[in-house]
């Protein structure tokens, strides 16, 4: 056995030491884990320095899919950038939109129309409940295989994933570039009929939530795999910033829908699920809980939708139609992979632009735990780690 | 023998459908104009520069699983032989295999404390 | 109890497997079956005419000028009296698009006052070179006659979000043409800015 | 000589059936996970799909040979075919019906045995002649595992062999044909054993759960990373062969081979065989992977000690159960 | 006749790879080598008509063995970087003693006195074994178990040595300047 790995066993690796640190003779074998791999959601590399099959030092590499969104954001005008961060997490755009848009609303001390703001909780959550289904999907993909189990799963939450990209083109008519957000509400009103479909879907999906934990939690090479793998305790994720279900799989009862209520939410309850153990089994059941929870909430918004107009002001006929001279703000929610904010210092060039716009993305703070957990876990420990820390590379990049 | 030679015919026919595969390959498949590139024939280690070869060291407990695997099966051939006889020799020969399984067992009751079964 | 468990839970996940191979499969053979669409599905473009057999364009620019990634160029050709009805109006002389670049976020739909730009509902409209995705006013134009134009139309989208009308959930065929001739969009009062401070 | 000639006609046949069977076991398999993902499967080439595996093979005989520059050549080449061979081999003692049997050696089972032994070499071959990571790794891991599993294999094997008092496949399945089916009666050490049997099966042929050497998602390709054309299909026909193969030996040892109601014959164990290759997909595309050493765990602590105790279970049976005899 | 002709292909591929095995460079090669040297006298086996024996030799010397010898060349070494390479150091002496031993076995054939002339081959199968085995060796038969245990023993040992009787250095106390690369 190694130095090295006798230390990752200790969990002594310290990831800001170089691996000649605890491998002088460099008896490990490096391992180029990505970017053209199977399971690194997009494009992911690591650096894998294994003994045997044990991972003894990771090391995450960043920026292949870096597509300068900040700076674009920089350039557009306000009302253009709304269909700019769709393209961030591709999994859940609606999300992206959201926060980009009640930052500028924030700044600009806009009220928005009680209508607008349930309708955008009935977006958020039917997001959180698709973003929360491909996850599951892929997941099991890593631990399953793509000639295996596991794509069986996956093409069974992309089915019931499909069914609400359905609602969002009949609301939209898109079913990724949704651009529905502007600033002060929302840009598509509910069609007619389209609550009823929404209900439909959403009792779809409840009856199979079942099947998917014969086929994963419930299941006991599931519950092999990832139990104990990966633990994250509740410290350390909060020292790298890691937010929502990660962060509340390692014990910390901290959601923004309840802790800072935007939209609806504060005329809403929000049941917060919550692990202890930290490792991947309770990241996979808390968005197993998050997915009941969200078709919880879809199904009260639906109840309780008020009528009345869903934009604050007259729709944008140019583009220069915002204007902000100054000033800064950063808003955050509740995205489905953590809290996802947007930071902007207006006043640039013009009033129509954003001087500074930052977006502050929760995969890339689940990516720095990278190091402190791959050690000691195998090469397919890796993959389930990874895959419980659902990034979305889009996001991580920007 | 007879049957042996039937086997063998059977190898040999297995053996001509691999290598007729590959003999239809030669004559079916596209040839690249150029040269193989530097690029094509590199080993592939996701997209990345390969980091050395590799062919590097294992892990001992593969040798002892492999270890363990022989003395198994070292075991099991000389339970077919009383597999095959076990009709006809009665309880005597019953028994002479119970303690000779026992006695091994003994032994992957030791691995199994020692914990030599694991495998990490 | 270990290996029951794996057993049974094992048990389970075929029984799960095996229902789902007697339920109806979810693939639409596409190019052989295309699903029905969203009334307000956006794919491609088209350039509307007017109840004259006109081009409805003025060449007011306004979405060339929201468009994120700037796909639309244009060229205006002034005013000029129109062949059927003898009256003055403003003409697009050139209009480009480029598909392969636009995301269609239906932010020139929204903004255009003349109803002159829709978005269609079919995608399919593949191409071998990217120069083939860049499509001008003939091919936009010939869009509109021959493809099912969305429910969106600049003056719906701006209406639906001032709440003056509640959406209509039937599509109509065709967007409703204009009867009167739009003025020049540079006169057109500028639009309130929403709350900023200048 | 006569036996070469009629090892190779019966060959030729049994061969041919089985590179057919496959075939269209692998178009079933197809549709079948494609229903169980609510998807349709191959529908385009040839009346709904049928056509597929041969299009598929067709296209991958016509792609470029490409070797890796640092691999070994020889190796590299020679792997594949020894793949196909291994896989095949078993086959030759394996009695489709009566007379259906290439090679009825009076070791047939150990026959049986030795070659499935012999698939670590081409697999360890191909992992360590394509000089990549992945594949050695693949490789390294599918030896350890089929070397493990072998044991509980060897060790269930025996269980028809002591219940028979014979090794020659047709003199068992004749037993069983006589008596009872081994999965059937006696059932303690039978129905278990055949489970157990089964499980090994899915590990030496790498199905999921147990599909360690090319778990894609981990490995990309296993062993396979850096194959391409045709050896690429000689192993993915190996695999299959391998499972097929497999299928038919647990028909014969376990299920009574060509016996069954109405009329014995070549039907029962063709319907036999495809009902086990159609549960082995079941299980394939239902299930995740285990982890290697969950896969060694299962083995060495729980498949061994429970085939041991199998066996003395079938010995106990021979001995003392009135009528066994 | 045809039956000499198989035995001649059958010993020259024995001796033939034999000799691979010894003068290869390549460990893993030699190691395939050896299958194939094992292969080749299980073909002899069966064409004794000692069909046990033949499997046999195939399952565990080629299933088994050859595959201890790869884990053991993989494990041996770490070459990272070049091809696995063993040149024979004692070539004069291992071709002495190959000699020496191949003297003796043919003397000792030649000298015994029951192979003169044609001698009838009795069939031995695993019932025959089975029956010497458990009625007239079953002595010998419970001794294996207890070497195969002491096998055992010594593998448990060989892979506890390997995880805790390496002498480890102690690590010195990190230091921060040492950044990763």
């Amino acid at each position: 056995m190694t130095e090295g790995l006798q230390s990752a066993r200790r969990g002594a690796i310290d990831p800001h030491l170089s691996i000649r640190h605890y491998d002088a003779d460099a008896d490990l074998m490096l391992l180029h884990f990505g970017p053209q791999h199977p399971s690194t959601h997009g494009v992911f590399r690591m650096d894998l320095y294994l003994d045997g099959e044990v991972i003894v030092k990771a090391t995450p590499f960043l920026g292949y899919l870096h597509r300068g969104v900040e700076k674009l954001c920089e350039k557009l005008t306000y009302v253009q950038q709304t269909p700019v961060v769709d393209k961030n997490d591709y999994v859940s755009p609606m999300i992206n939109e959201q926060a980009l848009n009640m930052a500028f609303e924030k700044l600009l001390k806009l009220e928005v129309p009680r209508r607008a703001r349930w309708l955008r909780t009935l977006l958020a959550e039917l997001q959180r409940l698709a973003s929360h289904l491909l996850w599951l999907g892929t997941f099991t993909l890593d631990l399953g295989g793509a000639l295996g189990g596991g794509s069986t799963l996956f093409l069974h939450c992309f089915r019931e994933r499909e069914l609400i990209l359905d609602l969002f083109e009949e609301l939209t008519g898109s079913r990724f570039h949704y651009n529905t957000h502007t600033i002060g509400g929302n840009r598509h009103d509910l069609p007619a009929g389209l609550a009823a479909k929404v209900e439909v879907a959403l009792a779809a999906i409840a009856a199979r939530l079942g099947e998917y934990e014969d086929l994963s939690l419930g299941h006991a090479i599931f519950q092999a795999r990832t139990k104990g793998v990966g633990t994250l305790d509740s410290d350390l994720a909060l020292e790298l910033g890691i937010t929502g279900p990660i962060l509340r799989a390692s014990g910390v009862d901290h959601d923004l829908r309840r802790d800072a209520p935007y939209h609806a939410y504060d005329e809403l309850t929000v049941n917060v699920a919550t692990e202890h153990a930290g490792d991947c089994f309770a990241r996979a059941s808390v968005r197993f809980a998050e997915m009941r929870e969200s078709i919880r909430l879809c199904r009260a918004v639906l109840e309780g939708l008020p009528e009345g107009p869903i934009a604050a002001s007259k729709a944008v006929r140019l583009p220069t139609a915002v204007k902000i001279a100054s000033g800064q703000v950063y808003v955050g929610i509740e995205g489905p992979r953590g809290e996802i904010g947007t930071f902007v210092i207006a006043g640039g060039d013009t009033p129509t632009t954003p001087y500074r716009l930052k977006i502050r993305a929760p995969s890339m703070h689940a990516l720095a735990a990278i190091p402190y957990v791959m050690p000691g876990a195998t090469l397919s420990d890796a993959v389930a780690i990874l895959g419980s820390l659902d990034p979305i590379m889009g996001e991580v990049d920007r | 023998m007879t049957a042996w030679l039937s086997a063998l015919s059977f190898l040999v026919v297995s053996t001509l459908v691999g290598a007729g595969m590959l003999v239809a390959a030669r004559i079916l498949r596209v040839r690249a104009r150029a040269a193989a590139s530097e690029l094509k024939t590199r080993t592939y280690e996701c997209g990345e520069e390969p980091a050395g070869m590799a062919w590097m060291q294992f892990h001992a407990r593969y040798y002892v699983v492999a270890l363990f695997f022989v003395v198994f099966d070292v075991e099991a051939v000389f339970l077919f032989p009383w597999a095959v006889v076990l009709r006809e020799l009665g309880v005597g020969a019953f028994i002479a295999a119970v303690g000779f399984v026992l006695v091994l067992m003994l032994g992957w009751l030791y691995a199994l404390k020692k914990e030599a079964l694991q495998w990490q | 109890m270990g290996v029951f468990s794996y057993w049974i839970d094992t048990a389970r996940a075929l029984r799960t497997t095996l229902r789902n191979a007697f339920r109806p499969p979810t693939t639409v053979e596409f190019p052989a079956v295309i699903r029905p669409r969203a009334e307000r599905y956006r794919a491609s473009f088209a350039l509307v005419d007017d109840e004259n057999g006109e081009c409805a364009c003025v060449a007011c620019q306004a979405c060339e000028k929201i468009c994120p990634s700037q796909v639309i160029k244009m060229k205006s050709g002034g005013k000029r009296e129109s062949p059927v009805t003898g009256k003055k109006r403003a003409y697009a002389d050139e209009f480009v698009l480029d598909l392969s670049a636009c995301m269609q976020c239906e932010l020139c739909v929204q903004v255009c006052n003349n109803d002159a730009i829709v978005m269609i509902r079919e995608p399919e409209e593949p191409a071998y070179t990217r120069a083939d995705l860049v499509f001008d006013m003939a091919h936009l134009r010939d869009n509109a006659h021959t493809k099912t134009a969305t429910w969106a139309n600049g003056t719906r989208l701006q209406e639906m979000q001032e709440g003056k009308k509640v959406p209509k959930a039937k599509p109509e065929p065709k967007p409703e043409p204009k009867p009167e001739p739009k003025p020049e969009p540079k006169a057109e009062p500028k639009p309130p800015t929403e709350g900023g401070t200048p | 000589m006569s036996g070469l000639v009629h090892g190779a006609q019966y060959a030729v046949m049994i061969v041919s059936s089985l590179l057919a069977v496959i075939a269209i076991g692998i178009w079933f398999e197809r549709k079948f996970a494609g229903r169980m993902q609510s998807r349709l499967g191959p529908t385009i080439v040839g009346p709904v799909g049928l056509l597929q595996p041969l299009a598929d093979v067709v296209k991958l005989l016509q792609k470029e040979d490409i070797v890796p520059k640092d691999a070994d050549r020889a190796l590299f080449d020679l792997a594949p075919l020894l793949a196909v061979l291994f896989s095949l081999g078993a086959a030759a003692v394996v009695p489709f019906s009566p007379t259906a049997v290439a090679a009825d050696l009076d070791i047939g089972v150990l026959f049986i045995l030795a070659i499935g032994a012999l698939m670590v070499i081409p697999t360890f071959a191909a992992g360590w002649a394509s000089n990549n990571k992945f594949a050695l790794l693949g490789g390294m891991r599918a030896v350890a595992q089929s070397v493990s599993y072998a044991v509980p294999l060897v060790l269930v094997v025996m269980v028809p062999v002591i219940l028979s008092g014979s090794m020659r496949v047709s003199e068992i399945v004749t037993f069983q044909s006589e008596h009872h089916w081994f999965a059937v009666w006696p059932i303690i050490p039978g129905l278990p054993a055949f489970a157990l049997f089964f499980i090994a099966m899915l590990a030496e042929s790498n199905r999921i759960p147990f599909d360690i050497p090319e778990a894609e998602s981990e490995l990309v390709a296993g062993i396979t990373t850096e194959y391409t054309g045709a050896k690429f299909v000689l192993f993915y026909m190996a695999e299959y062969v391998h499972t097929l193969v497999g299928s038919a030996v647990g028909a014969a040892l376990f299920l009574g081979g060509w016996d069954g109601p109405f009329k014995p014959g070549l039907h029962w164990m063709v319907l036999k065989t495809l009902l086990l290759f159609t549960a082995v997909y079941w299980v394939r595309w239902t299930l995740l992977r285990f982890r290697s050493d969950q896969l060694m765990d299962l083995c060495w602590k729980r498949l061994v000690p429970i085939a041991v105790g199998l066996v003395f279970l079938a010995a106990a049976w021979v001995q003392f159960v009135p009528g066994a005899r | 006749m045809s039956a000499s002709i198989g035995f001649g292909f059958v010993a020259a591929c024995a001796v033939l790879s034999a000799l691979f095995v010894v003068r290869v460079k390549n460990l893993v090669h030699a190691a395939l080598w050896l299958g194939v040297t094992l292969i080749a006298t299980a073909g002899l086996y069966a064409m004794l008509d000692a069909s046990f024996l033949a499997g046999v030799q195939v399952l565990l010397y080629v299933g088994g063995v050859s595959v201890l010898m790869i884990f053991g060349v993989m494990i041996t070494r770490k070459h990272d970087g070049l091809v696995v390479e063993a040149e024979s150091t004692s070539g004069p002496r291992g071709v002495f003693a190959a000699v020496g031993l191949f003297a003796v076995l043919a003397t000792s054939i030649v000298m015994t006195p029951e192979l003169d002339g044609a001698v009838a081959v009795e069939t031995v199968t695993a019932r025959h074994l089975g029956r010497s085995l458990l009625v007239d060796h079953v002595l010998a038969f419970e001794v294996v178990s207890l070497l195969l245990l002491i096998a055992i023993i010594g593998a448990v040992v060989l892979a506890r040595r390997r995880d805790h009787g390496v002498e480890r250095k102690e690590l010195p106390a990190p230091r921060r300047e040492e950044v990763s690369s």
